[in-house]
């Protein structure tokens, strides 16, 4: 099995999950559209309010994935397009860790103001 | 002929020969006389051919705009478009026109073809703005007062309508498109295979290399590397024939599954509609990119 | 080979005219795809207000920014690329799985209308608060 | 200059074939042919592969329906190593992956076909040419054969000895296409010619159009003899304005020819009054031609071919294809209307003359495929019999070049294999315009391979620049009016008056082809200068054609004669031969072979 396993190329990984992020995306981005756009009306957002969505852990669980995903699924796509757009070489590695650097600075402070905005701290 | 022995017949054509040039020969030297009508027959031929085009009706005549080009020639270095009148029939096709065209006003005009029934792959060109055989496109489907005809985009132009198709050979080689089986049976049995898997890689089957769909396809324009979806398309044509056997499938698996493989195919289906041969590209594209996941899955 | 012989103005600007469907899919899913990515990235660091010690301050950039015609609209926009990327990547992994592949024209024209249609229905919820 | 052991000319099912088995014996082996190989025209055929494959089926079979098939002017040692040698051939493209139609338990579909008294035909959709060709072309890839593509071969290189089969052949010279460069290839074992069928000849055929006779004309100018020229297979359903072929299948599922005025015509004026529409190729052809010029043709032309009472079902079902080609080629709808058919020609038996091991009067030479005439078709080929006939003779042409021991043929060739003078008189005088020998030195002079060589490629860049420096006569004229000539006179109808005709007019061809020359002044991609040099080709295959033509004055198989109405097999049984003899064609007989090494035939009359 072993040798199989090295063998394995992410071409095919990074491509299955950009399909299964989108998946998990489909439902919580209509529920996140839907819920700060028409229920709640975006306008009238206050910490307080967000304050108390935020703290309930079920809500908390699932934006935290939100961001963890999207920032997967968005950057991911970024870097195919730019490989497909012939991106190679060192340059190609560099566009990688850069964008891996900015994921995880985004994943970073998002989940420090998801925790900001829990009533936790 | 054989009947006559040889030097009889050699003696014969000699004093045909010789009496035409006698009689000739008073008047002016063969050679004047070959140069004269040379000449003739070129005012001539030159009066016809614009006899014929004044008298081609509007109504029963199209115009065909075709891309000209040639490295060598002076005057079309600089790639243009040259019109032709042909004179319509029932049942024309681009083709038709093209041969038309080149027999009657101007026989350099270059172009592959041969089959004239869409199964030699020769004669793909971009027509009226989208890859089709010539052969196969009818004039009058194409409702249109003028027919545009330019070489295959995105490859390279050897001269008028002919492109360099090697690199497209080239990656229908990389896929090492040919059968061979895990095992074959004795030499006098054949292999069994079900009809329903023959029903499988049928249209897989049908490709004639005519190198349409890479053409239309913008990932491939981009992207020299791509195995381009003709390619990729024959890598299934085996990878799913049941009689080659799982470690050969694995095998073209890895090979399609490279960086320049079906993970750079973008699902723009423009392959598929330009496929003379209605070969469904991206279906088939799309299921080696499922059996490729699931191949890896394997072995977690 | 990596270029076809320069045919100006055919090759490089002319080809759009030629586009079918699914070339315009991809185009528009890419052009989707990065808007929401550069707006997750904004809307964190908009977001990012609320470590601020002050919650006030949270409350009132995302008030303030409400207040803006301007930004109100940019949603409505920013909708519409949501949901024509969310309708065309429903189209994509129909199309990943092999599924419904000869609809896969009428499907990007359907994501299209629905788009549309959905766009302007939510006018009024998005840009209401700033116009009344 | 290239170098090879056996150089093999075009390829097609033939030519690959043959290519496969040299590289099996070992030989380092390349293919240098005019069009990229799965361009080939074999890719066009529809129908199937003969093989005798069922237990309850056998070569014997095979063999006698071929030889009845063939009208009795086949050889039987050519017919019987045929019937013998093809289910070996088809079960080795099965292992090559052909996509053959299958039955429920897996093993390979056969149907039936005409002719053939056993349901023996081997298919793969009606696509059976296209599939066999890319498993072969498959097949060459896989094995690294060296293939010079689209590399036209203007000549052989044969020592200039007088007897031509005291020749030798040394190689090629060819033409890139693409840069307009002329080289040598020298063959150390052998060069095999399988450039396919001259259909070029005639301006109604479904062959393509690359099909311009031209491993015919290489070799008969180099000394080989032509064999049954004469015999030219005739389909009776070719589209009018392109010729391409609408399957018998249509008829066998029950579609119906009619004339002008509606009617059906192959029962209303009795052309066959039990078979009517499945009579068989020769007899269909000659009713619609004879509906057309009684007048009774449409626009003059053509008879129509209706299968709209199949209804759409069956038609979709079973004749899809044909509702795509009549769309794509005629422009009508085969669901709404009739189709429009004429007849169009379609197979060359004749050609090449060689033996069963491909082997040709001239050492070192061989043929195979359509352009060669082993003798296994005689007077009319049974369809499904023509690839079989690439993968046996191919694979057998192969194997001897590459020195294979063989067991010793059979077929005697060459001109000292004659029998009988020939007895036309042809109204002019055939052969190369002021023919002095100028394709053959003939002084035995030039004997060593690299000599012959470069005195042929010199010969072959004079040509060239003669014909590029001229300015005369566009050859697509000349080809034209020849093609003309053909189809009026030397087609499925053949009289004395006509056929002499064709003659006069090849001969004012041939007088006007001097004054040819090339107007496209490049070195790229000359396709102007490839078709000038075909014309060349066309136009002695065409005269060959008449010739023969003439020469037989009776009615068999395929060639129909208005003064001699009835097979005479005591003066006939023989073969039409014709020697280039150096620019002055010289027509003689020779013994057809109903007698091999396991059987004898006894002509019998053929009838279905
Ligand atoms: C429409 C159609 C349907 C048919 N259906 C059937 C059928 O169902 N069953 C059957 O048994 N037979 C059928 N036949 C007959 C059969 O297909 C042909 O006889 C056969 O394919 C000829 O094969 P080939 O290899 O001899 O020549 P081709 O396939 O014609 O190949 C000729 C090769 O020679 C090369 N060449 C030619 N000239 C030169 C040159 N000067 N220099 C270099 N290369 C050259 C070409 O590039 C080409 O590669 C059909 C024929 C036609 C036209
Ligand atoms: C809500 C449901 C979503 C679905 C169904 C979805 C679907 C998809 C799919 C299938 C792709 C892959 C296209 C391909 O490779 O062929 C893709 C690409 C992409 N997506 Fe999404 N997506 C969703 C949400 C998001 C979000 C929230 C973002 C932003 C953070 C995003 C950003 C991107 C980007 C940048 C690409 C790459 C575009 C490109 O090819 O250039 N998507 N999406
Ligand atoms: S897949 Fe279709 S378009 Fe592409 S080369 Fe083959 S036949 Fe041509
Ligand atoms: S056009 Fe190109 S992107 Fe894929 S579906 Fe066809 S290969
Ligand atoms: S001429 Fe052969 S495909 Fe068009």
């Amino acid at each position: 099995m072993a040798e199989h396993y090295s063998s394995f190329q992410r071409g095919g990984t990074r491509w299955l999950l950009q399909r299964v992020t989108a998946v998990f995306l489909i439902g919580v981005l209509a529920f996140h559209f839907f819920l700060l756009h028409f229920v709640n009306h975006a306008s009238e957002i206050t910490f307080a309010g967000t304050a108390v969505r935020m703290s309930q852990v079920g809500y908390f669980a699932t934006m935290w994935l939100f961001l963890v995903t999207a920032t997967f699924h968005g950057v991911n796509g970024v870097y195919n397009a730019l490989i497909n757009q012939g991106l190679e070489g060192t340059r190609k590695n560099a566009v990688k860790w850069l964008l891996v650097l900015a994921s995880l600075l985004l994943v970073a402070q998002g989940t420090r103001v998801a925790i900001a905005m829990t009533n936790l701290v | 002929m054989s009947t006559q022995t040889e030097p009889e017949s050699e003696t014969e054509i000699e004093e045909s020969e010789a009496a035409a040039t006698e009689t000739e020969s008073a008047v002016e030297s063969p050679g004047d006389r070959r140069r004269r009508e040379k000449g003739e027959r070129a005012v001539e031929e030159e009066a016809k051919r614009k006899e014929a085009e004044e008298t081609l009706d509007e109504e029963d005549t199209v115009q065909i705009k075709v891309f000209r080009y040639d490295p060598e020639v002076e005057g079309k270095q600089e790639p243009r478009f040259d019109d032709f009148h042909v004179p319509f029939f029932k049942g024309m096709t681009v083709l038709d026109a093209l041969i038309y065209a080149r027999d009657t006003y101007d026989s350099s005009l270059t172009f592959r073809h041969s089959c004239r029934q869409a199964v030699c792959g020769s004669d793909a060109l971009f027509i009226n703005g989208s890859q089709r055989l010539a052969c196969q496109t009818q004039i009058a489907d194409l409702d249109s007062e003028t027919v545009r005809v330019e070489p295959l985009p995105h490859q390279d132009v050897v001269k008028d309508l002919v492109v360099d198709m090697e690199h497209f050979y080239d990656q229908m080689d990389s896929v090492e498109p040919y059968f061979d089986a895990d095992e074959l049976p004795d030499g006098d049995e054949t292999q069994r295979q079900t009809p329903e898997n023959r029903e499988k890689v049928k249209m897989s089957t049908r490709c004639i290399w005519c190198g349409a769909c890479m053409s239309s396809c913008n990932i491939a324009a981009d992207d020299n590397q791509y195995l381009g979806p003709a390619a990729i398309n024959m890598a299934y044509r085996f990878a799913m024939d049941e009689r080659e056997g799982e470690i050969r499938k694995e095998d073209r698996i890895k090979i399609i599954e490279q960086e320049h493989g079906v993970w750079r195919c973008q699902t723009q289906f423009s392959c598929t509609e330009v496929c003379p041969k209605d070969i469904p590209l991206t279906e088939h594209i799309q299921e080696l990119k499922r059996e490729a996941v699931k191949s890896n899955l394997k072995f977690w | 080979m990596s270029h076809s012989y320069d045919r100006g103005f055919i090759e490089d600007f002319g080809r759009w005219r030629e586009f079918s469907a699914g070339m315009w899919a991809w185009i528009f899913h890419k052009f989707t795809g990065w808007v929401l990515i550069g707006y997750l990235f904004t809307h964190i660091a908009v977001l990012s207000t609320a470590t601020a010690s002050d919650p006030a301050v949270y409350t009132d950039t995302l008030q303030g920014l409400e207040a803006l015609v301007i930004v109100r609209f940019l949603e409505v926009g920013l909708l519409a690329v949501a949901v024509f990327h969310i309708l065309n990547g429903v189209r994509l992994l129909f199309v990943d799985l092999g599924v419904g592949l000869e609809a896969q024209d009428r499907s990007f024209y359907a994501s299209l209308v629905l788009t549309g249609a959905i766009t302007v229905a939510s006018v009024p919820t998005f840009v209401g608060g700033v116009l009344a | 200059m290239y170098e090879h052991d056996v150089i093999v000319v075009g390829a097609g099912g033939a030519g690959l074939r043959a290519a496969i088995a040299a590289h099996e014996e070992g030989a380092d082996v390349a293919l240098v042919t005019k069009l990229h190989p799965v361009r080939s025209h074999t890719g066009a055929a529809e129908g199937g592969i003969n093989a005798a494959l069922h237990e309850e089926d056998s070569w014997e079979l095979h063999a006698y329906d071929t030889m009845k098939g063939s009208d009795y002017l086949a050889d039987a040692p050519a017919v019987d190593t045929f019937a013998q040698d093809a289910p070996e051939e088809v079960i080795n493209l099965e292992h090559w992956g052909m996509p053959f139609s299958r039955e429920e338990d897996g093993t390979v579909s056969q149907r039936p076909f005409g002719g053939l008294s056993f349901a023996r035909t081997t298919y793969a959709g009606a696509e059976t040419g296209h599939h066999m060709l890319h498993t072969m072309y498959q097949q060459v890839v896989k094995r690294g054969i060296e293939v010079y593509d689209e590399w036209y071969v203007t000549n052989l290189a044969v020592t200039d000895h007088d007897d031509p089969e005291d020749r030798q052949c040394h190689g090629v010279v060819a033409y890139e296409i693409a840069t307009g460069e002329i080289e040598g290839f020298r063959a150390n074992d052998g060069v095999i010619l399988a450039t396919g069928g001259p259909g070029q000849a005639f301006d109604h055929t479904t062959n393509a159009i690359a099909n311009t006779g031209d491993g015919a004309a290489m070799a008969y100018r180099a000394g080989v003899p032509m064999e049954d020229m004469e015999m030219i297979q005739f389909h009776p359903t070719t589209l009018p304005s392109t010729g391409v072929l609408i399957s018998e299948g249509v008829r066998g599922e029950g579609g119906i020819l009619y004339n002008d005025e509606g009617e059906r015509l192959m029962f209303e004026y009795g052309y066959a009054n039990n078979a009517g529409e499945l009579a068989s190729r020769d007899v269909v052809a000659r009713a619609e031609l004879t509906e057309v010029n009684n007048g009774r043709g449409i626009e003059d032309e053509y008879v129509d071919l209706d299968m709209r009472h199949l209804g759409e079902e069956r038609i979709v079902d079973r004749l899809e294809n044909i509702l795509h080609l009549a769309e794509d080629f005629e422009g009508v709808d085969g669901l709404e209307e009739p189709m429009p058919v004429k007849p169009g020609q379609h197979y060359a038996m004749g050609g090449v003359e060689c033996d069963e091991n491909g082997e040709t009067c001239i050492d070192g030479l061989y043929a195979a495929g359509e352009t060669a005439c082993v003798s296994l078709h005689g007077a009319n080929r049974l369809g499904g019999n023509a690839l079989p006939e690439l993968l046996v003779f191919g694979a057998r042409a192969g194997h001897h070049a590459a020195g294979k021991d063989m067991k010793d043929a059979e077929i005697q060739t060459g001109y000292s294999a004659k029998s009988e003078d020939g007895d036309v008189e042809p109204p002019v005088e055939p052969g190369a315009v002021g023919a002095s020998g100028e394709d053959a030195a003939a002084d035995g002079a030039v004997v060593d391979a690299d000599e012959v060589l470069e005195h042929t490629i010199e010969r072959e860049r004079e040509r060239v620049e003669a014909l590029m420096e001229g300015d005369g006569l566009n050859h697509a004229e000349v080809r034209s009016e020849v093609q003309k000539s053909m189809t009026a006179t030397v087609n499925v109808f053949r009289e004395e008056e006509g056929i002499k005709e064709a003659l006069r007019d090849i001969r004012r061809a041939r007088e006007r082809y001097e004054d040819v020359s090339v107007s496209d002044p490049s070195r790229t991609y000359n396709t102007d200068l490839i078709h000038t040099i075909e014309t060349r080709n066309v136009l002695d295959v065409a005269e060959a054609i008449a010739l023969g033509a003439l020469a037989r004055r009776e009615f068999r198989g395929a060639h129909w004669r208005a003064e001699y109405q009835e097979r005479r097999d005591e003066d006939w049984i023989k073969h039409t031969m014709l020697a280039w003899n150096d620019g002055t064609p010289e027509l003689y007989y020779k013994p057809v072979l109903l007698e091999s090494q396991w059987k004898e035939y006894e002509p019998k009359e053929r009838s279905y």
